[in-house]
């Protein structure tokens, strides 16, 4: 019926939804929050519809648009999704929904306002996985950067103005790159910045060496990868509960995503090549920000070097790939490493999500991120402790819950492809426990010893919608991955065989 | 006929279904309610398991073999969640079953005035749901399921009383420690996965014998044999959870936790999903000589030397733990020896008698008020008779002396060892020989420590003080000093005891023929006809009492008898001897009681060292090189430039105007240079 | 009887050497005022020489628009200033080498790049406007109203903002000084001017006498 | 005979002459202004020459421009001087040096 604008609207509606979200104005907050909250299920809703229409059983791209945007520059406003975007606009929704409700009153200084950007944001991180038009998608991939920037800004911590700043030029300084290598493509291919097309072009190896280097550099930022990932935890520590959690469930998957949409298709032999600097540097990832992980005191810190070392699953799991492909032809372990790390993204999207969620919890009845001022938060918060514990386990990858299921595949991969790989990537086990159960011991178990976290209260029913949300989301995927396996096979399918597609 | 789905998933959700009702809802069931719920969930599933167990044995059933639903699927390969249901895991779920049935019960007791009643029966609850999920798997994704839940129980249970702080420090540990044996199993699981491309196991079992001349290529020219890796790797799993060394230092530390979980979990189940898990590859392992013997080292190691240290512990509840180290010694060195069907026998009577001596120090220290120093100690037997006597039948069933469950198993697993010819089997018969003095010898000090010779505590009345301290944890009184005398715990504890005594006594008599020389366990083990070393021994056996009456006569037995002697003497007529002996082998006596100092060079090296190259790394790679040298070094290089470079913004009009003209001057003899 | 060109050259060199002096003048003398006259005659005689070249309208609009305004405007300031001579000459002897030698090398510059050599060759040749019979502004007319009447148009609206910024930089209000508000006279309504109240009907002053008392205590207190 | 060199040289000779001002009256702004009229006399005079020779009206059109631009160019330096003097009675650019970075 309406499959023709489907994805315009989802990116749309939030988007335009932010509106009247600002003009409710800081007088009437309850209106503001009612009415972002309408738009975050309306746009969850869309996207449910999408999911029903879409045929997962097809490798195309689906629900496809196209129109003249910029004629001069044969820019086109393309937008399609395969399975993976499904996929990621789900999460992408789900946990926009979810950041309103945890934002209901914890956020008064001009909620609208936040709303607001919270919407703009959600439409569009949508655009970018929507997107089959190289600046188009260069165009979301920028913009997204404000609404950000605006919450990090305005509702940030005291030393916000430096994390904005830090945020803001590391991931300017990626794409530029990433738009330099867009020109060239564009001259290269007579004028088209469609993705079908660029990825359809035949590269010299230095050619592609270039673009290898320039899309690396801004998706490795985005993801990130060490070693430019110091503007994550800065980020994470300044931004509000609500920007840590979209930063963290969504924003950083578009750096996988990239890879993926760019990286692969564009300059495969480049990426063979230099398959082995990613891989190397996604391993570092899991072994260096683990220890660094361990020593953090500042709880927001320190899952977000866990978010750095979980995104290094994504990174190996996708240039996996590449040496089964290549070397061994294994195609279906290959298939295995990057539903991995598709399935590492989402996941990862609900428990950091969710951790940061919980640390918000913590913040809004302390006022403080230091674990040192934790400590027996389990005997004044019992239901808390439950979701903690079972996000913190989670987080170091274990089976039943999601966190499990995208490492588990992505080592089984790299095994294939060499044991020392998947030796080092299994060390997660290891470390990742260790830092997050420490954690959980310093902030949950002990006597109480502050005499501020006797009088926590335990979480409210807000806050408890929002962690059942996650934890039902944890849960599932968990225990019955096949769905969402199912839901991105086809167009992973497809994926790996390009990768067997010699350019030179 | 096949056994039945809807009567597996009973048995694997009873307790499932038990642990959320209590956990989630404990408070509206009241204390009552949720140990019945879990008790009722537990005791379905035992009922279950005994009828499955009997239709296996009777055959009335066949095994079962079937995938409830995928879990993911992509290319050739596959993963789901299903059930396998042999006679060697009907036999795991009835001793899980059993055991944790009699744990609920005992917990009653135990847990009476424990203000986490409800929460402590949701999580012995969940534990039975994932060690049935664990053994009842059908494949390797389950089984790593299985493995790590109960790794999760094993860390809830032993931070139970979560204000202690030695309890999440042992929690903390034993969890960190068991994921490096996941570590290593995970990667096993990798490997199976690479080179027979499945994880189910009986695709993977049969195609077993593929693996034979494959390798693994480590370096360019080092080759490893296929199946030793994944021998190994899967070992150092059933390492961390079955506690061998040098993984074995988490579970004298999980004493931290309530002792009917030391019972269950650190004792009769969970320690031993290692040696199920073995015995279940064995078809794997049974192409690796090389595997096999590291397995039976490190077995053998275990063996002897954690039970030596168990000589000096004076916590009642170590003691035993060391002496479940040195069991899960025993079992391994059979597997090692390739007597799978030894391992797991032992495994099974040790269930019985260890969780019975478990529990039945429990008791004691249920009596003692919560005092757990043998030292404080000493004639309890006449205030507690049915502890005392049910306490005697574990231990010597623990040391073997005919009989009793444990010498049929023990007896076995030496006289395997001493037919296998394995390379490290020589070794491995030493320590198992050895084991059995060392064992005796601090069974014998804890029995008497604990029940016979002179009263150690005082009893001072103190009528204004209320009746029972109610936390277990703070309890900062004298040693060795009880408000009440020492009475005979109630029913619901002296039942599991008694419940116990029985199997602990009768069934290595009834079950060993059968299980070890008769083909019981069918295809469940498989063991190749070269390394059949139990094969070798049902030759020569006639029966149990037949076998009995040889063990009389046999070295172990005599081991055993001296230790008996010699403790009694020490312990229950010359006292002194003992702190003489203990003077005069004081660096031998300082090397056992530090363990050997292995826990302080892991906390060195790995806790400490661990978060001080955590820090050096932060402070030295993060905030030094990539933050301070790169990203705010080409900001401070950009603001040193600017703030140079501004120096030439003068603001006078006509230094601008010079500027201009110098550069127009500039510019006209540079074209006039090209244009010459 | 002179050759005409000789003739052309000789003034071109007469006013060309006016010119010079005069431009040397401007930036050298010591009185600003006479600088401006200088300046002047700068003009005056560029203006010639632009006669010289045929360009009529061009010299005559120089002579109007720069003698005529612009240095008029500069002679009013300067004189409406009081500027210090002393002070803003000072450095006058101290930069002179510099400034001439910059000079000079710019100058040798330009002669050399310019390529002056080649340029002797061309001599001036048939007026154009002549040529298509027409006068010098008649040319320039239909250049100016045709092809370039758009940059015509964007120049009056220069001039117009040049005026009116001139005017708004300037303009002061002094405080203290009486102004007339044209915008304030024109907008003013009846009503604040006269104010009609409506009264009872007066009665002797022996009837009520109460309410004068409170007035009359209010002007007391007042100083 | 007149060339067109007659007329660039002459262009030349004002321009630097203009140029050796902004040394020379380095402090005096009224000077300065008139300078750059003087640089816009021989830019002039240039065009008028270019025009003439190459029979082209598009140089003297842009004279015309020039002027214009020239003249509205003067009017506003000329305020902002009269504005400056008003603000700090001086026009000695060494004073004004609020640009300093």
């Amino acid at each position: 019926m309406f499959n023709h604008f489907l994805l315009s609207l989802l990116i749309w509606l939030p988007v335009v939804g932010a509106i009247p979200v600002l003009l409710a104005g800081s007088a009437r907050p309850n209106l503001a929050r009612w009415t972002a909250l309408l738009m975050a299920v309306l746009t969850f809703a869309v996207s449910l519809v999408l999911l029903m229409q879409f045929n997962a059983d097809s490798p195309l791209k689906q629900f496809t648009e196209d129109y003249q945007w910029i004629s001069a520059l044969n820019v086109h406003y393309g937008l399609a999704v395969d399975g993976i975007s499904v996929a990621l606009i789900l999460l992408t929704s789900f946990v926009g929904i979810l950041v309103i409700i945890g934002a209901w009153d914890v956020i008064q200084d001009k909620p609208h306002q936040y709303m607001a950007a919270m919407l703009v944001l959600e439409g569009l991180m949508i655009g970018v996985f929507c997107a089959t038009d190289a600046l188009l998608f260069y165009a979301f991939f920028e913009a997204m950067l404000i609404p950000m920037f605006i919450l990090i800004g305005v509702w940030g911590g005291p030393r916000r103005v430096y994390a904005t700043l830090k945020f803001f030029i590391y991931t300017f300084l990626g794409s530029i790159f990433m738009l330099i290598g867009l020109i060239y493509l564009y001259n290269k291919a007579g004028g088209s910045f469609d993705l079908n097309t660029l990825a359809g072009l035949r590269l010299s190896m230095k050619e592609q060496s270039w673009l290898f280097f320039a899309f690396l550099f801004a998706f490795a930022v985005k993801v990130p990868m060490v070693p430019v990932h110091t503007w994550l935890p800065d980020a994470h520590v300044e931004a509000p509960t609500g920007g840590s959690v979209v930063l963290a469930a969504v924003m950083l998957k578009i750096g996988g995503y990239g890879f993926l949409r760019f990286s692969l298709p564009i300059v495969p032999d480049a990426s063979e090549a230099y398959a082995w600097l990613v891989i190397g540097l996604s391993l570092l990832a899991v072994v260096y920000i683990g220890y660094i992980a361990l020593v953090q005191e500042d709880m927001k810190k320190l899952v977000a070097y866990s978010s750095v070392a979980h995104m290094g699953f994504v990174t190996l799991g996708i240039f996996i790939a590449f040496m089964l492909v290549r070397s061994d032809n294994n195609l279906d372990a290959a298939k295995l490493g990057m539903q991995g790390a598709m399935v590492q993204m989402i996941s990862h999207g609900f428990i950091s999500g969710a951790m940061f969620s919980c640390i918000g919890v913590l913040y809004d009845r302390l006022h403080s991120r230091q674990i040192k001022d934790y400590g027996g938060v389990i005997n004044v918060m019992p239901w808390f402790g439950f979701f903690y514990l079972f996000f913190a386990m989670a987080n170091s990858g274990l089976p039943g819950t999601s966190g499990f299921v995208g490492e588990f595949m992505v080592i089984l991969a790299s095994f294939s492809a060499n044991p020392w790989i998947a030796l080092f990537a299994a060390f997660t086990l290891i470390i990742g426990a260790a830092y997050t159960l420490w954690m959980v011991k310093r902030v949950m178990w002990g006597e109480i010893t502050n005499p501020h976290v006797a009088e926590m209260k335990d979480i409210n029913g807000r806050e408890a919608f929002v962690l059942i949300a996650f934890a039902a989301a944890v849960l599932v995927l968990g225990v019955w991955p096949q769905p969402l396996i199912h839901l991105m096979d086809a167009s992973v399918t497809q994926l790996v065989q390009q990768l067997g597609n010699h350019k030179i | 006929m096949e056994l039945s789905t809807s009567i597996l998933l009973t048995i694997a959700l009873a307790p499932l279904v038990g642990c959320v009702l209590a956990g989630f809802l404990g408070r509206f069931l009241g204390r009552a309610g949720s140990h019945s719920a879990t008790i009722l969930g537990v005791a379905i599933s035992c009922g279950l398991s005994f009828y499955v167990l009997y239709q296996l044995t009777t055959g009335a059933a066949t095994n079962y073999n079937h995938n409830l639903y995928t879990w993911f699927e992509i290319g050739k390969f596959s993963a789901s969640v299903g059930f396998l249901i042999d006679r060697l895991t009907a036999m795991m779920m009835v001793v899980v079953t059993f055991v944790s049935l009699l744990v609920h019960i005992y917990t009653i007791g135990y847990m009476k005035d424990d203000p986490g009643y409800q929460r402590f029966f949701s999580y012995i609850s969940l534990f039975t749901f994932s060690m049935l999920m664990l053994v009842m798997s059908n494949n390797f994704m389950q089984l790593f399921f299985g493995w790590e839940a109960v790794g999760l129980v094993s860390y809830l249970l032993i931070g139970f009383w979560y204000k202690k702080p030695t309890a999440i420090y042992a929690n903390l540990k034993a969890f960190v420690v068991n994921r490096v044996g996941d570590f290593g199993f995970l990667l096993g699981i990798a490997a199976v996965l690479f080179f027979l491309n499945t994880l189910d196991y009986a695709t993977a079992f049969h195609n077993a014998d593929t693996l034979i001349g494959k390798t693994l290529h480590i370096t360019s020219t080092v080759q490893w044999d296929a199946a030793t890796v994944i021998g190994i790797l899967l070992f150092i799993g059933a390492m961390g959870k079955s506690a061998q060394v040098p993984l074995h230092v988490w579970l004298p530390d999980s004493m931290e936790g309530p002792t009917p979980i030391s019972a269950l979990i650190h004792a009769a189940t969970m320690v031993t999903a290692g040696i199920f898990m073995v015995a279940r590859m064995s078809p794997i392992f049974e192409l690796s000589e090389g595997a096999l013997s590291f397995v039976m080292v490190i077995g053998a190691t275990g063996a002897l030397f954690t039970g030596l240290i168990g000589i000096v512990q004076n916590d009642i509840k170590r003691v035993v733990a060391y002496s479940t180290l040195s069991q899960l010694g025993y079992m391994t060195v059979a597997l090692g020896a390739s007597a799978y069907a030894g391992a797991v026998f032992h495994l099974m009577t040790h269930a019985f008698f260890k969780a019975l001596l478990f529990l039945g120090a429990g008791s004691v220290i249920i009596a003692m008020h919560h005092e757990q120093d043998m030292r404080y100690m000493g004639g309890l037997r006449k205030y507690m008779p049915i502890t005392w006597i049910t306490m005697w039948i574990g231990s010597l069933a623990l040391c073997g002396v005919p009989f009793f469950a444990g010498f049929y198993s023990k007896d076995a697993i030496i006289e395997a060892v001493g037919e296998s010819h394995r390379w490290g089997a020589g070794y491995a018969y030493f320590c198992v020989l050895a084991g059995a003095f060392v064992t005796a010898t601090y069974t014998f000090r804890q029995m008497y420590l604990t029940f016979h010779g002179k009263e150690r505590f005082k009893v001072v009345e103190q009528h204004g003080h209320g009746h029972h301290d109610e936390h277990h944890d703070d309890e900062h009184h004298e040693p060795g000093v009880l408000h009440h005398a020492p009475k005979e715990s109630p029913w619901v504890v002296t039942l599991p005891l008694i419940l116990l005594a029985i199997p602990s006594l009768l069934i290595g008599y009834f079950a060993i023929q059968p299980m070890l020389y008769g083909d019981w366990f069918g295809g469940s083990i498989q063991v190749h006809e070269i390394n059949n070393v139990l094969g070798k021994l049902g030759e020569e056996f006639h029966g149990s009492l037949a076998m009995a009456l040889h063990g009389f006569g046999q070295p172990p037995f005599w081991l055993v008898a001296a230790a008996f002697a010699i403790t009694t003497y020490i312990y229950l007529f010359n006292p002194s001897v003992a702190d003489k002996i203990k003077s005069a082998l004081k660096p031998l006596w300082t090397m056992l009681d530090r363990k050997y100092w292995i826990d302080d060079v892991y906390y060195a090296v790995f806790a400490k060292g661990g978060v001080m190259l955590g820090r050096a790394l932060w402070k030295g790679g993060d905030a030094a090189v990539i933050d301070g040298a790169l990203v705010d070094g080409s900001a401070n290089l950009v603001q040193r430039i600017a703030s140079g470079v501004r120096r030439l913004q003068s603001g006078y009009l006509y230094h601008y105007a010079f500027a201009m003209i110098l550069g127009l001057i500039l510019l006209l003899g540079g074209y006039w240079l090209v244009g010459q | 009887m002179i050759d005409p060109q000789l003739f052309q050259l000789i003034c071109f060199y007469a006013f060309g050497a006016v010119t010079v002096g005069a431009a040397l003048g401007v930036i050298s003398l010591r009185n600003t005022v006479h600088a401006v006259l200088s300046l002047v005659l700068t003009f005056f005689s560029t203006a010639c020489i632009w006669l010289l070249a045929e360009a009529e309208f061009l010299a005559i609009a120089l002579i109007v628009v720069y003698v005529g305004a612009v240095m008029v405007l500069f002679l009013f300031v300067v004189m409406m200033l009081d500027i210090e001579q002393e002070k803003v000459r000072e450095g006058f002897i101290r930069y002179l080498p510099v400034g001439i030698i910059v000079a000079l090398i710019m100058l040798g510059e330009m002669v050399a790049l310019i390529g002056v050599r080649a340029m002797h060759a061309q001599t001036m040749g048939e007026n154009p406007a002549t040529a298509m019979g027409v006068s010098n502004t008649e040319w320039l007319g239909n250049a100016l109203y045709t092809q370039f009447l758009l940059p015509f148009e964007i120049a009056a609206l220069i001039l117009t903002v040049g005026v009116v910024a001139a005017v708004a930089l300037t303009l002061r209000h002094r405080g203290g000084a009486r102004h007339q508000s044209a915008s304030q006279q024109v907008s003013v309504n009846p009503r604040d001017r006269v104010r009609l109240v409506k009264m009872a009907t007066e009665y002797p002053a022996s009837v009520q006498p109460a309410p004068a008392q409170p007035s009359a205590g209010d002007q007391e207190t007042k100083p | 005979m007149i060339t067109l060199s007659h007329f660039i040289v002459l262009g030349a000779v004002l321009f630097c002459i203009a140029v050796a001002s902004l040394f020379i009256n380095r402090k005096n702004v009224i000077v300065l202004l008139m300078s750059i009229e003087l640089m816009l006399l021989a830019v002039n005079i240039n065009f008028v020459a270019f025009s003439r020779f190459h029979g082209d009206p598009a140089g003297q059109v842009f004279v015309f421009f020039i002027l214009t631009v020239a003249a509205a160019e003067t009017a506003i330096g000329l305020a902002i001087l009269v504005l400056l003097f008003r603000n700090r009675s001086t026009i000695n650019i060494a004073q004004i040096d609020s640009m300093k970075g």
